[in-house]
């Protein structure tokens, strides 16, 4: 047993208590003026070195009430909150500058001054959530009392059913008025309603697909007094638990997607080097690393010169600028090694490994050895909830994207001059010499495009994984595994082979578990390629063989 | 015109080319014999810059070509049609045609239509990948392919190898067409004593790497030729 | 003049060189230190850096060139416990130091090895006590790259909760392999998990590399740190400054120092690194606290030996004390582990912890857990009468034989 | 060696009994294209055979299909009036005494001319043997003799890749010399030769076809006549005229659609 | 002299002979000798150390000269051949573990410790027999054999060439390297095999077991070197040869593509496994990053660096890289990087045939070669 179980339980009373009192006051009166100097003392008393006192006195300024009061929580919470070491005032340190938390006044600039922050901890950030959705249950705006709604949501106690009752009895809109209904079901569900209003309350709640909240229906159909709400729950939780199954095929095919999109993005690049050109490019891994840190290097100058207004533009700017990096290097790379050694395929191996080594060292030597941070823009953050799955933003951007360097590959190859241009060349260079086409140009643009290629793959791995001097040879491998998988030469196996066996991966994870999902896939393709010994999308017939 | 002089080409350590020389003239069709090994090939490499030569000099409408790389030369308006065929195996018959566009300016990209009179089973087979064909339908691809360039200089090296005596017969009428039409330099290399008797405007005979016999076709002496061309 | 030869054994290229190149700049600077204080025994200390390229043969043959070739007097050096044993025979067989600066699974005692990092007792069972007793924790996924670090530590925790009585039910256990990218399955399964009505976290020993695409698919699912925190036991500062932090505060973890730590002595050390690594952005972290503490506790057994010799400064090392940077005294004790705090913190947007608990006082490293049942019978006692790693009862040879 | 399948059919059976070579209703086809259209045909023991017809006819296919390179789609092709070809792999199918040339002449590059000879040569192919084989007098000198026959004595050390055009086709032919199949087939095999070269290669065919059964594919109507034996005209992949070269040489249609005017 | 002495005798012209004698003699005595009489200070002296560096790197360039076989001679570029190095390095690793004996941590002499610490109660049935050196030196061989055979037979019987072989092989030792991860295999998870006492009785920590080490080193790597040359000038090494430009062509004249290539497949694994074997006792270690796909990747690397296709190369190849590896990780630990990869580059760029090349250019050539193309890269060669 643990040392002090009593712990969760103090705290669930302080957040009921807490709440209790400032859902009563606000109803009366949703923003009360405290007296200044009791406001400024309990601002003051919010900076205590145990986090028990700290958490008495946020109840005790919630309790207040005060319309001040969500601004300096908030700050708390976000880690503004600080005291002047010399002055002693507690200061709210945002945007750069110092005002006072009591007061309002502006201090001065936070740079430079001596500041001790205060600090809070999970705990006490759950309380300030609850307390301000306290407030903001009587907000002036919808979006704010949904969000409210949904707080509640999360912590329900019985206290707070009369005043969702009466903001419930208020509201007029549609979209607050369902979280707010769910809210209540939720508070009425865990004990704070009748037996009739819980079974109600069952069946408001057990179309949802929320985790959170078959957490509770689980526990009601577990704990609940009333039988009949105990076996309405114990329903819902199994047709939530039906609803979800079906809907993990789905989220396993959205994951598969997912990660056959960073496979592709990763390989993409592979099937022109070494899928057209049919240069064994080991540096391969090393252009989508130099593609990060490109990505990286945008991502600094836009911190360091532009206004965070567009700072999520960066991304915008990290695919152009990783495209001619990482193409310069590519064009460099053929026309001073690649180029003596057409013809001769498995030194390609040699000198292509070679650079990689360069190329990992001089990254290493100029950005050191450690990650480097490569923040994911507003857009690309967080997930969104459709039909029941949930879709992080910047997995199906890259989705998107992959589809889109893909299209535009593939376009580029098939229809323009220099496309043909291209494979002819890699057919039959003297011959295309003969025909008047510039090989070596040819080559070397070919090369160039397969380079930048993979140097914008890289802008794309930047926002899921650690930008490192070895980014690349995590990918190296699972790149030929794709182009191969798929078939060599051909974009569309690159395509097919990635996501097949993204979503093999995915659908097979669950059931064995990453590790032995992983040696699954391998396996599977050794098989496959025995009965298809040149890939998913072998181009069958004279014209390839040998 | 086309001038060859001198020229002696190695390949590694093997001396293939010793002292050649020829003159092939617009509106002439020059046509090359020899046995097997003799030479010919490496010849015409030479003449396209396919292979450096180390001595001599190669002279076409007036400036050395000699140090130029192939695909200039094919700009300048030099077209071929290798031994072998040589096509692309993985682009459909259009797309090996179109490959000829490297040497042509934008405006005039397009596939001349006299080309699949000549070879009519080309267009029925327009989108089939160049390497399924058969072998004499690749040659006959090969030869479109080269006249799509327009040349003013065309190169042929044995372009009647593996294909049907009937189109044999209107390949040898094309190039007499347009060895008459003025505007264009034919170098043949053919082993088929016949049809280069037929064509030949000037010949030249090649054994061990040298020309060992030359001449125009009223000077040709079946018995001397031939001579040259057995064993 | 003459030298008194220190090697340093860290990864400079390859995977591991990510987390180790930090270290060996960590030593150079404590070396430099020395030396500009007059150096140790009136001989300077020379650095002799070697890139054993994060591959665990070549990590033998580098020490065996150290000790044979260069002559070290001590070895400062190794990340992962693969390349620990690989230097383990090489050390013993030739007699020389290695200090270990890594927080690791235990289980061993080496005559040669000094363990300064944590061991699980050192850091494991704190944490877990704390999401118990502080946070009303019931129910734990215990995630891992699959390796032996995070497979002796989770056997260990699993058998402590269960002592705990934590049905198993609510213990999670789930391995990924070393440079796991993609974490989506895992995090979703993470979310389901925490959905049964019971407080949830993740104690997480998940390796390098892998932290980061974890900890943004974390953000990106959602899952805050107030519904489901992450304690982590190997991720610091360094592997922070990797991340963008904001979408993570309040996520755990648990280690025997922290750069945000409010102790002169640290400050001080900030300092130095950041005029030695001529970057003041750059972070501190627990590994290199360690290799401060036991590079410190070296130099003290040199000078009371009187000489560098590795038997002497070995019997030297026993019960020497040095300030660590957390405003405490560590003690090397005679199971060649230390005494260290431990402390949790949470992540806060700018990168750095703070820490919300801490030990009372400094807690002595097991090399042996009492969580296993066959170890927990061993004793390491490098001392008269035990002299051993691990045994059962006192052995009463000569120390040092 | 699997075991020869025998033909299930009786009446092909019967038909093929005598026969070395036996196809009968053969199709294939690629996306759709019928490149062979139920073509039919027998060759005796011991018979020459010249096939010739437009290019695209299905002349190579049809040995495709017969050296096991190709799966015919329908069909039955027997070997000796019992051996269905379609179910043997190619080595299976040389083993058992069918020789090829290409086309395209396909030598190994990076082998000098005489171990071209040397892997053509008949004798044991099982892979340990082959290991431990060794060259004997009597090989080597057969190897000799075939170099003079192909006058490539003076290159015998010289890298295969290093040949000319026709220098490879003659090599090619050499190597099917050594193999000492009881059935051969060449296809195109006087191609960029001079014409003197063609009427000896002429002479050595007639001379081999004296044992052995030979089909020949040609466009050379000089070396066809010099062959002097029955030809079989394909077209559109199948038979569009047999008989002897002077009857085929009269038909309406193969004038039409291969000799031309 | 019957024919197979004959063939054996005419393995190498007698210079060759005279070569190949006072190399191995060199190093299988010589060495040795240095290291045990020559005075410690002396410049002859070879410390036990170094000997055992050596040892190490013959290892590596054993293994170099199994995928030579394969790869320079049948034109079959497996990136999988760490895989056969490292079972063999397990097996033999296996038997040094029960050798250990009740030395070990918890001092359970019928388990080893990572066993006793995952509380298994018996030894699995896999780990039977290795008590036994003899079983362990046949498993040594037998195990990589039959997993190349069983591969290579699924491989090559269906067809898969080039990058497609090259790559499946590579998924292979991926595959393995991660199941060996697991510490529910039974091989020590990540740990690996570590911390032996003995072989064959003799104490590995003691200098004259290492130098005995060294020397079995040497002679397996004279004997391999003897039987690949024995395969490579026999008429299926001209097999072999012509399967690497045109495979299809071998079949047409009957010789059996799946039998040779399998042949020389399963003999390169099984030297592989020798290689590995030997390895283990010799750095100490053996753990399941030997099955990296990068590891295999780097014997190419060094194979190509001392010349594919001729059997001293890859030996020499092996040597120089290793050797500059553990020399550069010493003297320029910060930027040796720069200096491999610069290697790797300039032997392509300007050794086409790798180091052995170099003296071949300079004496004159033993087999005659296509001249490489100059200017225009020649003829239609798809690069995979
Ligand atoms: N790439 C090469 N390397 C070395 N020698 C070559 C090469 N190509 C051709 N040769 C040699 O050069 C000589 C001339 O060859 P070339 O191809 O020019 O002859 P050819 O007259 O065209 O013969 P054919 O009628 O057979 O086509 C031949 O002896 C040939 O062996
Ligand atoms: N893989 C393929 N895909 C599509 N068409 C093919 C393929 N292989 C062959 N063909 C077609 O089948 C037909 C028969 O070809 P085949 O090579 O057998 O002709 P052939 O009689 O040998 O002609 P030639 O005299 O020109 O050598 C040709 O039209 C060719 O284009
Ligand atoms: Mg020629
Ligand atoms: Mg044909």
């Amino acid at each position: 047993m643990p040392r002090r179980p009593s712990f969760k339980l103090l705290l669930a009373l302080a957040l009921t208590a807490m709440i209790g009192a400032v859902l009563l006051v606000s109803a009366a009166a949703p923003a009360r003026a405290a007296d200044a100097a009791a406001f400024e003392a309990a601002v003051t008393a919010l900076d205590q070195k145990s986090f028990g006192d700290k958490a008495k006195a946020v109840d005790a300024l919630a309790a207040l009430g005060d319309a001040r009061t969500p601004q300096v929580l908030r700050a708390l919470s976000a880690g503004q909150l600080v005291r002047h070491k010399e002055t002693g005032r507690i200061l709210i340190a945002a945007g750069g500058t110092l005002t006072d938390a009591a007061t309002g006044e502006a201090v001065g600039p936070a740079d430079g001054a001596p500041l001790a922050k205060i600090v809070a901890n999970n705990q006490i950030r759950t309380q300030i959530e609850a307390a301000l959705g306290a407030f903001l249950l009587f907000s002036e705006n919808p979006a704010e009392r949904i969000t409210a709604a949904r707080q509640v949501l999360g912590n329900p106690t019985p206290e707070a059913a009369p005043a969702l009752v009466r903001a419930l009895d208020a509201e007029t809109d549609a979209g607050a008025r369902e979280a707010l209904t769910r809210a209540l079901a939720a508070v009425q569900l865990l004990g704070g309603g009748t037996a009739a209003e819980r079974l109600a309350a069952v069946e408001t709640l057990s179309d949802t697909n929320d985790p959170a909240l078959k957490a509770l229906l689980t526990t009601a159909a577990a704990n609940d007094p009333d039988a009949a709400v105990r076996e309405a729950a114990g329903d819902a939780v199994k047709a939530i638990d039906t609803r979800m199954a079906v809907l993990e095929v789905g989220q396993n095919l959205i994951f598969g997607l997912s990660a056959g999109s960073i496979l592709l993005l990763a390989a993409i690049g592979l099937a022109i080097t070494f899928g057209v050109m049919g240069v064994i490019n080991m540096a391969h891994g090393e252009m989508l690393m130099l593609g990060a840190y490109t990505t990286f290097v945008v991502q600094e100058v836009f911190r360091a010169t532009l206004p965070p207004s567009v700072f999520g533009l960066y991304l915008v700017v990290a695919i152009p600028a990783a495209f001619v990096v990482t193409g310069a290097v590519g064009v460099a790379m053929e026309r001073g090694i690649i180029r003596f050694l057409y013809g001769r395929p498995l030194e390609t191996l040699l000198a292509t490994w070679g650079i990689s080594l360069i190329l990992q060292q001089a990254v290493r030597s100029l950005f050191g050895a450690t990650n480097r941070e490569v923040a994911n823009p507003e857009w690309m953050s967080g997930s969104l909830e459709l039909l029941g799955l949930s879709l992080t933003a910047n997995r199906i951007v890259i989705i998107l994207f992959a589809f889109a360097v893909l299209g535009g590959l593939a376009a580029f190859l098939r229809w323009s001059s220099m496309g043909l241009n291209m494979r002819a060349v890699t057919q039959n260079r003297r011959m295309a010499s003969a025909m008047g086409i510039p090989t070596g140009r040819v080559d070397a643009l070919t090369f160039g495009l397969g380079s930048g290629i993979a140097g914008v793959a890289g802008v794309a791995i930047s926002q899921v994984a650690n930008v490192s001097p070895n980014l690349g040879q995590g990918y190296i491998v699972d790149s030929f595994m794709v182009v191969v998988f798929g078939g060599v030469g051909s974009l569309w196996g690159a395509l097919a082979g990635a996501f097949s066996l993204g979503v093999v991966n995915k659908f097979l994870e669950p059931m064995a578990g990453a590790m032995l999902g992983k040696i699954l896939v391998l396996v599977f393709i050794i098989l496959f390629i025995q009965k298809r010994p040149r890939g998913l999308f072998a181009l069958r017939g004279r014209a390839f063989e040998n | 015109m086309l001038t060859v002089s001198d020229i002696h080409l190695h390949y590694g350590a093997s001396h293939t080319l010793r002292g050649v020389g020829l003159t092939a003239q617009k509106g002439r069709v020059f046509c090359l014999l020899g046995r097997n090994g003799v030479g010919k090939t490496s010849l015409l490499n030479a003449v396209l810059g396919l292979h450096p030569v180390s001595r001599g000099a190669i002279r076409w409408e007036d400036d050395d070509i000699t140090r130029l790389p192939t695909h200039q030369r094919a700009r300048r308006g030099i077209a071929y049609v290798p031994q072998g065929r040589e096509i692309f195996p993985r682009l459909t018959v259009r797309e090996n045609l179109e490959t000829a566009y490297a040497c042509l300016p934008r405006g005039e990209r397009r596939l001349p239509d006299e080309i699949f009179e000549l070879f009519p089973v080309l267009k029925s087979m327009l989108h089939r990948r160049g390497g399924d064909l058969s072998g004499g339908q690749q040659q006959q691809l090969a030869i479109a392919r080269a006249l799509v360039t327009k040349p003013r200089l065309l190169v042929l090296d044995e372009p009647t190898e593996g294909i049907q005596p009937s189109i044999i017969k209107d390949i040898e009428r094309v190039i007499r067409l347009l060895g008459q039409r003025g505007d264009m330099a034919i170098l043949l290399v053919e082993q088929y004593f016949e049809f280069a008797r037929d064509l030949a405007d000037d010949y030249a005979v090649m054994d061990r790497g040298e020309v060992v016999l030359a001449g125009t076709r009223d000077s040709m002496e079946e018995a001397d030729v031939r001579r040259h061309l057995t064993v | 003049a003459e030298t008194i030869k220190v090697g340093i054994l860290h990864s400079l290229s390859g995977t591991m060189a990510i987390s180790e190149t930090t270290l060996k700049d960590a030593m150079l600077m404590l070396i430099d230190d020395l030396n500009a204080q007059g150096g140790l025994l009136g001989m300077k200390v020379e650095p002799v850096v070697v890139d054993p390229a994060s591959d665990w043969p070549l990590f033998a043959e580098k020490t065996r060139e150290l000790l044979e070739k260069e002559k070290v007097a001590a070895i400062f050096g190794c990340w992962t416990s693969v390349s620990r044993k690989s230097v383990l025979p090489v050390v013993e067989e030739l007699n020389g130091l290695l200090f270990y600066p890594v927080q690791y699974e235990g289980e061993e005692s080496s005559r040669n090895i000094f363990y300064t990092g944590a061991a699980p007792n050192q850091q494991a069972i704190p944490a877990v006590d704390y999401l118990m007793n502080e946070l009303g924790v019931q129910r734990f996924v215990l995630a891992g790259t699959d390796y032996v670090y995070p497979r002796t530590t989770n056997k260990i925790l699993e058998q402590y909760l269960k002592d705990k009585g934590v049905a198993a039910d609510d213990i999670m256990i789930n391995y990924t392999p070393f440079g796991h990218s993609d974490w989506q399955t895992i995090v979703s399964d993470v979310k389901k998990f925490g959905s049964a009505g019971k407080k949830t976290a993740v104690v997480s020993t998940i390796n390098g590399d892998a932290n980061v695409p974890f900890y943004k698919e974390l953000a990106n699912q959602g899952i805050k740190a107030q519904d489901i925190p992450v304690v982590a036991f190997s991720v610091g500062e360094e592997e922070l400054a990797g991340i963008d932090t904001k979408p993570l505060v309040g996520h755990l973890a648990a280690w025997n120092y922290f750069m945000s730590e409010d102790a002169a002595v640290n400050d001080a050390f900030i300092k130095k690194w950041h005029a030695f690594i001529k970057n003041d952005k750059r972070v501190t972290n627990d590994p290199m606290e360690a290799h401060y503490i036991g590079f410190n506790m070296w130099v003290q057994a040199v000078k009371q030996a009187g000489t560098a010799d590795v038997d002497a400064v070995r019997q030297a090392m026993y019960g020497q004390k040095v300030p660590n940077l957390t405003g405490g005294i560590s003690e090397m004790l005679p199971n060649h582990h230390i005494t260290k705090p431990v402390l949790i913190g949470e992540i806060q947007p700018d990168g750095q912890f703070a820490t919300v608990w801490r030990t009372d006082g400094l807690v002595a490293g097991d090399a042996w857990s009492d969580f296993i049942p066959e170890s927990a019978k061993l004793t390491a006692d490098w001392t008269y009468p035990w002299v051993c790693g691990n045994c059962e009862k006192p052995t009463y040879a000569q120390a040092g034989m | 060696m699997p075991e020869p399948a025998l033909a299930t059919n009786h009446g092909p059976a019967a038909l093929a009994a005598g026969s070395i070579l036996y196809l009968d209703g053969v199709s294939v086809s690629f996306d759709g294209f019928k490149a062979l259209n139920t073509l039919s045909l027998v060759i005796a023991p011991g018979e020459m055979r010249t096939i010739i017809g437009p290019n695209g006819a299905g002349k190579t296919t049809m040995m495709d299909v017969i050296t096991g390179k190709t799966r015919p789609d329908e069909g039955a092709v027997l070997f000796d009036g019992s051996v269905d070809l379609t179910k043997l792999d190619e080595a299976a199918i040389a083993n058992l005494g069918i020789g090829r040339k290409f086309q395209k002449p396909t030598v190994f590059e990076n082998l000098t001319v005489f171990e071209n000879l040397e892997l053509a040569l008949k004798g044991p192919r099982r892979t340990f043997a082959v290991l431990l084989a060794s060259l004997t007098g009597a090989q080597r000198d057969r190897i000799d003799a075939l170099l003079a026959t192909i006058r490539l004595t003076e290159r015998a050390q010289a890298l295969a890749g290093a040949l000319s055009h026709g220098q490879k086709q003659w090599l090619e032919i050499g190597m099917l010399l050594a193999q000492e199949p009881r059935f051969l087939m060449l296809d195109e095999p006087v191609a960029g030769m001079t014409d003197a070269e063609t009427e000896q290669t002429a002479d050595l065919l007639r001379e081999i076809a004296r044992d052995r059964s030979v089909l020949v594919v040609e466009h050379d109507m000089e070396f066809v006549r010099a062959l002097g034996c029955k030809v079989t005209v394909l077209h559109e992949g199948s038979v569009l005229a047999e008989g002897s070269l002077a009857t085929v040489q009269a038909n309406e249609r193969v004038i039409e659609v291969y000799l031309g005017r | 002299m019957g024919p197979i002495t004959r063939r054996l005798a005419s393995l190498e012209k007698g210079r060759g002979w005279t070569v190949f004698l006072i190399l191995t003699a060199a190093f299988a005595v010589g060495v040795p000798l240095l290291n045990a009489f020559a005075p410690a200070d002396s410049a002859l002296h070879v410390p036990t150390w170094v000997v055992q560096l050596m040892g190490k790197y013959l290892c590596y360039a054993l293994l170099a000269l199994a995928l030579d076989l394969v790869w320079g001679f049948a034109g079959v570029l497996s990136l999988g051949h760490g895989a056969f190095f490292a079972l063999g390095g397990y097996a033999m690793g296996m038997y040094l573990m029960r050798g250990i004996g009740d030395r070990s941590v918890y001092g359970n002499a019928d388990l080893p410790d990572f066993m006793v610490f995952l509380n298994w109660k018996e030894l699995p049935w896999y780990w039977w027999g290795f008590d036994q050196f003899w079983f362990a030196a046949l498993m040594v061989v037998l195990v990589p054999g039959a997993l190349a055979f069983v591969f290579g037979w699924l491989a090559f019987r269906s067809r898969i060439t080039g990058v497609y072989l090259s790559i499946i092989t590579q998924a292979m030792t991926y595959a393995l390297m991660l199941a060996f991860f697991r510490n529910e295999m039974g091989f020590g998870g990540n740990n690996g095999l570590t911390d032996f006492k003995e072989i064959l009785g003799f104490d590995m920590t003691a200098d004259a077991t290492k130098v005995g080490l060294y020397v079995a080193t040497v002679l397996f790597l004279a004997a391999s070197y003897l039987l690949c040359r024995f395969i490579v000038t026999s008429r299926l090494g001209r097999v072999l040869l012509a399967l690497r430009d045109a495979e299809s062509r071998v079949r047409f004249l009957g010789h059996s593509v799946t039998g040779a290539k399998l042949f020389a497949f399963t003999v390169s694994a099984m030297i592989a496994g020798i290689a590995g074997a030997l390895y283990v006792p010799q750095v100490g270690i053996i753990n399941p990053s030997e099955f990296s796909p990068a590891n295999s990747i780097e014997v190419a690397i060094w194979t190509a660096v001392g010349g594919r296709g001729t059997l001293f190369g890859p030996i020499l190849g092996a040597l120089t890289v290793n050797g500059a590896k553990s020399f550069f990780t010493g003297v320029a630990p910060e930027i040796w990087l720069f200096f491999l990869g610069a290697l790797f580059v300039v032997v392509t760029l300007f050794l086409p045939k790798g180091l052995l090349g170099l003296a071949a250019t300079v004496k004159g050539l033993r087999r005659p070669t296509l001249p490489t193309p100059d200017t225009q890269p020649s003829g239609e060669k798809t690069h995979a």
